[in-house]
């Protein structure tokens, strides 16, 4: 730590964030400047810079671990993989969104600018390898989607959604930071291969280490919306404007799944017959209460944030495993979830029109008469979210039973897949309306031909992946292998 | 005489302190500087009202002592026996404590402000960082005064006086930061150490626009002309302290006195090289007091003479100020600081 | 030097009286002052701490700013106190034994073997020369330069998300524009006209 | 380092207690003859009819967010402007990539007109 000869940190690997964060800034002030006739401009240039990160990461995606800012910056293939998840699933978000925004007056410069930053939260979150930049990664990426959900000012449910997000948001920082300083207490170090080493060091039955896993555990867990800490969840989905609940729904889970992986398993790897066992609390109850309340919704943005928070219960079973496997599975599930949930998001949107929002199970009724295209790929991400074969949502889920009857806990795979049963009910009554009911209306759908397409191409992949799972699964094991606190 | 009360736990330490004399000098320093300030705030009282009448073609105060110069104790003894009068939807305890809030900090601040090189009360090295703190508390007393009044116009007045912070501050914090790159501190003796060696090394030179922000932001941060809008007598009758009369009415105004007082000698501290000779070369403590008391008087003569020449800021007027001529001309100056500073050789001017 | 002790607790005492009082006054304006009251004694408490910096930028930026505000705001809103009490005992139960809890795993966490006082010795006393600050800002600005800048990220997505959420150009409020008002030229409001003169014609008088 | 700060807690307490003295001393030597009229609220020879108060239009509080943003920027400065000698120009530079990025939010703020005074 010689300051005279301080030597200027290696920017390389932190390329896309800078790209990101210029773009941003650009996108910023030209959108100042620009009438709202060229508001297209922010709006491709956004797509555009999503490209041009995606390239920027993909360019040292297989290099082995990379570390800058003294060490508190990691470039691995972990980070690598969901960094460009996070870009594909922002692309195909404001592809969906783009008319329902423009319909609604929110396609403005400002919502682009926050989607660009909530993405270079999560970037820093998957990078993180300090706590101090995990938390500003999280603030980052936390503050950039409450502002997203009051932006339509004018709802009194928005900024309701807003306002609950925001409060229970700040909680859970707030107990996270808790649990963070109780570590930094008692390791004396914020970097969080430190704190691992630190871990093993002070031994286990820490009293102070407990309390922080606790204080961290439920951080995490807020952010996942895991029951009983999933209050805000249907509320925020309900309440904000469909394509934000779009964004809200996707990517950030898989900057909670990258929160996890670094803090939980590369940092506190030893705690771990601590957090298996809150965390399978957390599971059963998420997958049970999920799945049993998603039944009683007629709102379908409702009904799917019940089924986001069984979701993430199956998602916590991989982790519970606690093993490489476990881990590569989670991940698998939470790249395969967000993409179903994109999927699925997206037909409320393009269903959605000027002054109509498609967000009742009613609206449903019959869409296989209005257009066969549209339900069929609807089945497809019901199915898929169902676990039905031969989807990708089948794999994903039986990746994390199987992980977790590898660890032994078998009960645990038995709960899971009766309520996944229990699950399968409401997606199949999704089907059923699309399929064997009469229409309420005759609304002609009027989405473009460029959602269209990439909401085929989104559905379809979940099925047309089938050839490749093996390879997925492999890079995924790869990418968790990257920890370096891992036995 | 004292020695079995050190035996009593807790009281051992006031005994050390006795002991070695500590307590007492800063007894006796604490005295000094309360009364330094109540003489200041005699002679500025005095010295503004025949100034101003000399400005303006009246005489002033002349009847009270020879040339009216008892004139301001006249005035303290007529405040103290005024009657307090407490307004019926007040809150009184908030009420009757606005106007103490108001006066400490403002006291209280200057334990830190160096008169010589050793002549300081308390050296904390952040002590400029202190005295800002202790400023932006003062506001407190304004916005309680404001609130516990229960009063329109007293509530207005606060009310402008947060939007003057709002307005100023931040250019005012800018404007330091400039000093502080110059000097390398926050400690106000060594800011004062860094410009010795005559009048051009002062920084008023080097740092001349952030100097007119700082000055300028100081006197409205005092409330006073031609930022006197949370008072603005011919607008909102006197603003936040309508309701006040009598010793808490005087409170008020001594602050006030004692915030411009501080400002004027901060101005010379940052500015005008402290208690240094123009010359070069060491001073006598004594003369180096007068140096830093001459240099304070100009500032002070300044902060009466706005008052006398300018017509009140409007408010539109203040906030456009603040917010985009101050912060622009203050962040440019930083950045061109800097950047000679390290990327060309000229970098010893701001030194 | 033992002096510090009665301090930290004259100070503490403060902060949990001043505490316990923004829970309980009745009046918001007055709840907002006692949270004013309790910055100001962690500030103390933390200069007793020797982080001078940290606690004097508290006092700056959380009692000289965002406190003053935050005030300004309790005072302008009708906030209806009956209503907003009538909750309080309602949530007291509940609340209490959260409180309870939490106070009863700070005890155990500041009483297990992490926080001992054997486990956390006293660090020597700073010299009088030390400075906090200049020990802060080596670090910040060089080691810590990437958490750094994301602060500055921070703060500009809070500065759109403001004006993002708050600024409306309204068109239904009049508003004046004095400076516009004030230079407004004479020729902008009177036109000067010539005219021949007429003779005026005399009135039957 | 806190020897030195005995001086300014003493200086506050005293502060405050010069306040206090002198209020005590002013109600002890003033006369005190409340009447209704005299201890009613100045509303310029009016009664008052209204609650003092009132709702603020939310462009003030707007400014007053950026101001706790700019606030904190100050903050961020102070430490930097003390050590910029030692820090050289990494130091400065990853400053003025700070100051350049707040800049970016000032444009922002500056035409949009978050900083016009209606």
């Amino acid at each position: 730590m010689n300051l005279l000869t301080q030597s200027y940190p290696d920017l390389v690997p932190a390329v896309p964030e800078l790209f990101v964060l210029t773009m941003a800034c650009i996108i910023l002030l030209l959108d100042l400047v620009l009438s709202v006739r060229w508001r297209n401009a922010s709006f491709l240039l956004t797509l555009y810079t999503l490209l041009g990160a995606s390239l920027l990461t993909l360019q040292d995606i297989g290099e082995a671990g990379r570390y800058t800012f003294n060490g508190m910056f990691v470039d691995d293939l972990l980070s690598d993989v969901l960094k460009v998840g996070t870009y594909l699933l922002v692309a195909c978000v404001l592809v969906y969104s783009r008319r329902y925004m423009l319909e609604r007056k929110l396609f403005r410069g400002e919502y682009f600018v926050l989607v660009l930053f909530g993405v270079l939260g999560m970037m820093v979150l998957a990078s993180a390898s300090h706590m101090l930049t995990l938390y500003m990664g999280l603030e980052l990426m936390a503050l950039s989607l409450y502002t997203l959900v009051a932006l339509q000012r004018d709802s009194r449910t928005a900024i309701e959604a807003a306002m609950k997000y925001f409060v229970l948001g700040a909680l859970a920082s707030g107990m996270l930071l808790y649990g963070i300083s109780m570590l930094y207490g008692v390791t004396g170090t914020l970097d969080i291969a430190g704190v691992a080493a630190g871990v093993r060091a002070k031994g286990v039955d820490n009293l102070t280490l407990g309390f922080a896993v606790v204080f961290v555990i439920v951080g995490i867990g807020f952010k996942l919306g895991a029951v009983p800490f999933h209050m805000w969840v249907p509320d925020v989905y309900e309440g904000a404007p469909t394509s934000v609940t779009l964004y809200i729904a996707t990517a950030p889970k898989l900057a909670a799944f990258a929160i996890i992986m670094r803090l939980l398993v590369g940092g506190l790897v030893d705690m771990a017959g601590m957090w298996q066992d809150m965390l399978i609390l957390l599971a059963v109850v998420s997958i049970a209460l999920g799945n049993v309340v998603a039944i009683s919704q007629s709102n379908i943005k409702r009904m799917l944030a019940y089924s986001t928070i069984a979701h993430m219960g199956f998602l916590l079973l991989g982790i519970i495993a606690n093993s490489e496997n476990g881990f590569g599975s989670a991940m698998f599930y939470a790249l395969v979830y967000s993409f179903m949930s994109l999927g699925a998001f997206g037909v409320i949107l393009l269903l959605s029109d000027q002054g109509f929002e498609a967000d009742k199970l009613e609206d449903f009724r019959g869409l296989n008469r209005r257009s066969r295209w549209l339900a069929l790929l609807m089945l497809i991400l019901m199915f898929s979210m169902a676990g039905i074969p031969p989807t990708a949502g089948f794999f994903a889920k039986m990746a994390v039973i199987q992980a977790v009857i590898e660890a032994g806990q078998v009960w645990l795979a038995v709960v899971a897949v009766l309520f996944a049963v229990v699950g399968a009910y409401y997606y199949l009554r999704v089907v059923k309306l699309m399929y064997f009911d009469d229409p309420d209306q005759q609304r002609d759908i009027t989405a473009g031909w460029d959602a269209r397409l990439l909401l085929a191409g989104n559905a379809l992949a979940l099925v047309l992946v089938l050839p490749w799972i093996g390879a997925l699964l492999d890079l995924c094991a790869a990418a968790i292998r990257a920890i370096p606190a891992l036995p | 005489m004292f020695d079995w009360a050190c035996t009593l736990p807790l009281a051992g330490w006031a005994c050390d302190l006795y002991a070695e004399q500590r307590l007492l000098r800063i007894g006796l320093g604490i005295i000094v500087l309360v009364v330094f300030c109540i003489l200041m705030v005699l002679i500025m009282v005095y010295a503004e009202r025949r100034l101003v009448g000399f400005m303006q073609l009246r005489k002033g105060p002349n009847r009270v002592g020879p040339f009216g110069l008892l004139q301001a104790i006249a005035d303290t003894i007529k405040l103290l026996i005024k009657e307090v009068i407490v307004p019926t939807n007040a809150s009184p305890i908030l009420f009757l404590l606005a106007p103490i809030l108001v006066l400490a900090p403002a006291l209280a601040a200057w334990a830190v402000v160096p008169f010589g090189d050793q002549l300081v009360l308390a050296d904390v090295d952040a002590s400029l960082l202190y005295i800002l703190a202790l400023a932006s508390m003062g506001v407190y007393g304004v916005i309680i005064a404001g609130w516990a009044s229960n009063s329109k116009y007293a509530f207005l007045g606060a009310m402008r006086s947060a939007a003057q912070i709002v307005a100023y501050e931040i250019a005012m914090g800018f404007a330091l930061v400039g000093v502080l790159m110059a000097a390398g501190s926050l400690n106000l003796r060594e800011i004062v150490l860094a410009q010795s060696g005559g009048i051009h090394q002062w920084y008023i030179w080097p740092l001349l626009p952030l100097f007119f922000v700082y000055f300028i932001a100081g006197v409205a941060e005092t409330n006073r002309a031609p930022f006197d809008v949370a008072e603005g007598e011919s607008e909102i009758v006197a603003g936040f302290h309508v309701e006040y009369s009598g010793i808490s009415f005087a409170l008020f105004f001594f602050a006030e006195y004692v915030n411009m007082v501080m400002i004027a000698a901060l101005s010379t501290l940052m500015f005008l090289g402290g208690w240094q000779s123009p010359f070069g070369g060491e001073v006598t403590p004594a003369i180096g007091v007068i140096l830093f008391f001459g240099k304070m008087s100009f500032f002070l003569f300044c902060f009466m003479w706005f008052r006398a020449t300018f017509p009140r800021y409007r408010y539109d007027q203040i906030m456009r100020l603040g917010w985009k001529v101050f912060i622009p001309v203050t962040l440019v100056w930083i950045g061109l600081m800097g950047g000679v500073m390290f990327f060309t050789p000229y970098g010893y001017v701001f030194h | 030097m033992d002096l510090q002790l009665p301090i930290f607790y004259f100070f503490a005492t403060i902060l949990v009286a001043a505490a316990s009082l923004v829970v309980t006054l009745r009046n918001p304006v007055k709840a907002a002052l006692a949270l004013v009251l309790a910055f100001f004694s962690a500030a103390c408490l933390w200069v007793l701490l020797e982080a001078e910096f940290l606690g004097i930028v508290l006092l700056l930026v959380y009692v000289g700013a965002v406190m003053v505000l935050f005030l300004f705001v309790v005072m302008m809103l009708d906030i209806n106190i009956a209503q907003l009490r009538s909750g309080f005992g309602e949530y007291l139960p509940i609340g209490g034994i959260v409180a309870a809890l939490m106070l009863l795993e700070m005890v155990l966490v500041l009483g297990a073997s992490g926080f001992d006082l054997q486990g956390m010795p006293n660090p020597a006393p700073q010299p009088a020369d030390y400075s906090n600050t200049r020990a802060l800002g080596m670090l910040v600005y060089t080691d810590y330069v990437y958490p750094f800048e994301l602060a500055a990220v921070v703060l500009l997505v809070s500065i759109v998300a403001a004006i993002a959420l708050t600024l409306r150009k309204r068109k239904d409020t009049r508003y004046q524009n004095p400076a516009e008002q004030m230079a407004v030229r004479r020729d902008d409001r009177v036109r000067l006209v010539k005219m021949p003169s007429e003779a005026k014609r005399e009135s039957g008088r | 380092m806190l020897d030195n700060y005995l001086p300014i807690l003493i200086f506050l307490l005293v502060g405050l207690g010069v306040g206090t003295a002198l209020t005590i001393l002013g109600r002890l030597l003033s006369t005190s003859r409340p009447d209704p009229q005299k201890n009613s609220p100045y509303e310029c020879g009016f009664e008052a009819f209204e609650d003092t108060r009132m709702k603020f239009d939310v462009r003030y509080y707007l400014v007053a967010i950026l101001f706790i943003i700019f606030d904190l920027e100050i903050a961020f400065l102070f430490p930097w402007a003390v050590v910029l000698e030692d820090i050289g120009v990494f130091g400065f530079l990853s400053m003025m990539l700070f100051l350049a990025i707040l800049i970016v939010g000032f444009i922002y703020e500056w035409f949009q007109g978050a900083l016009e005074w209606e």
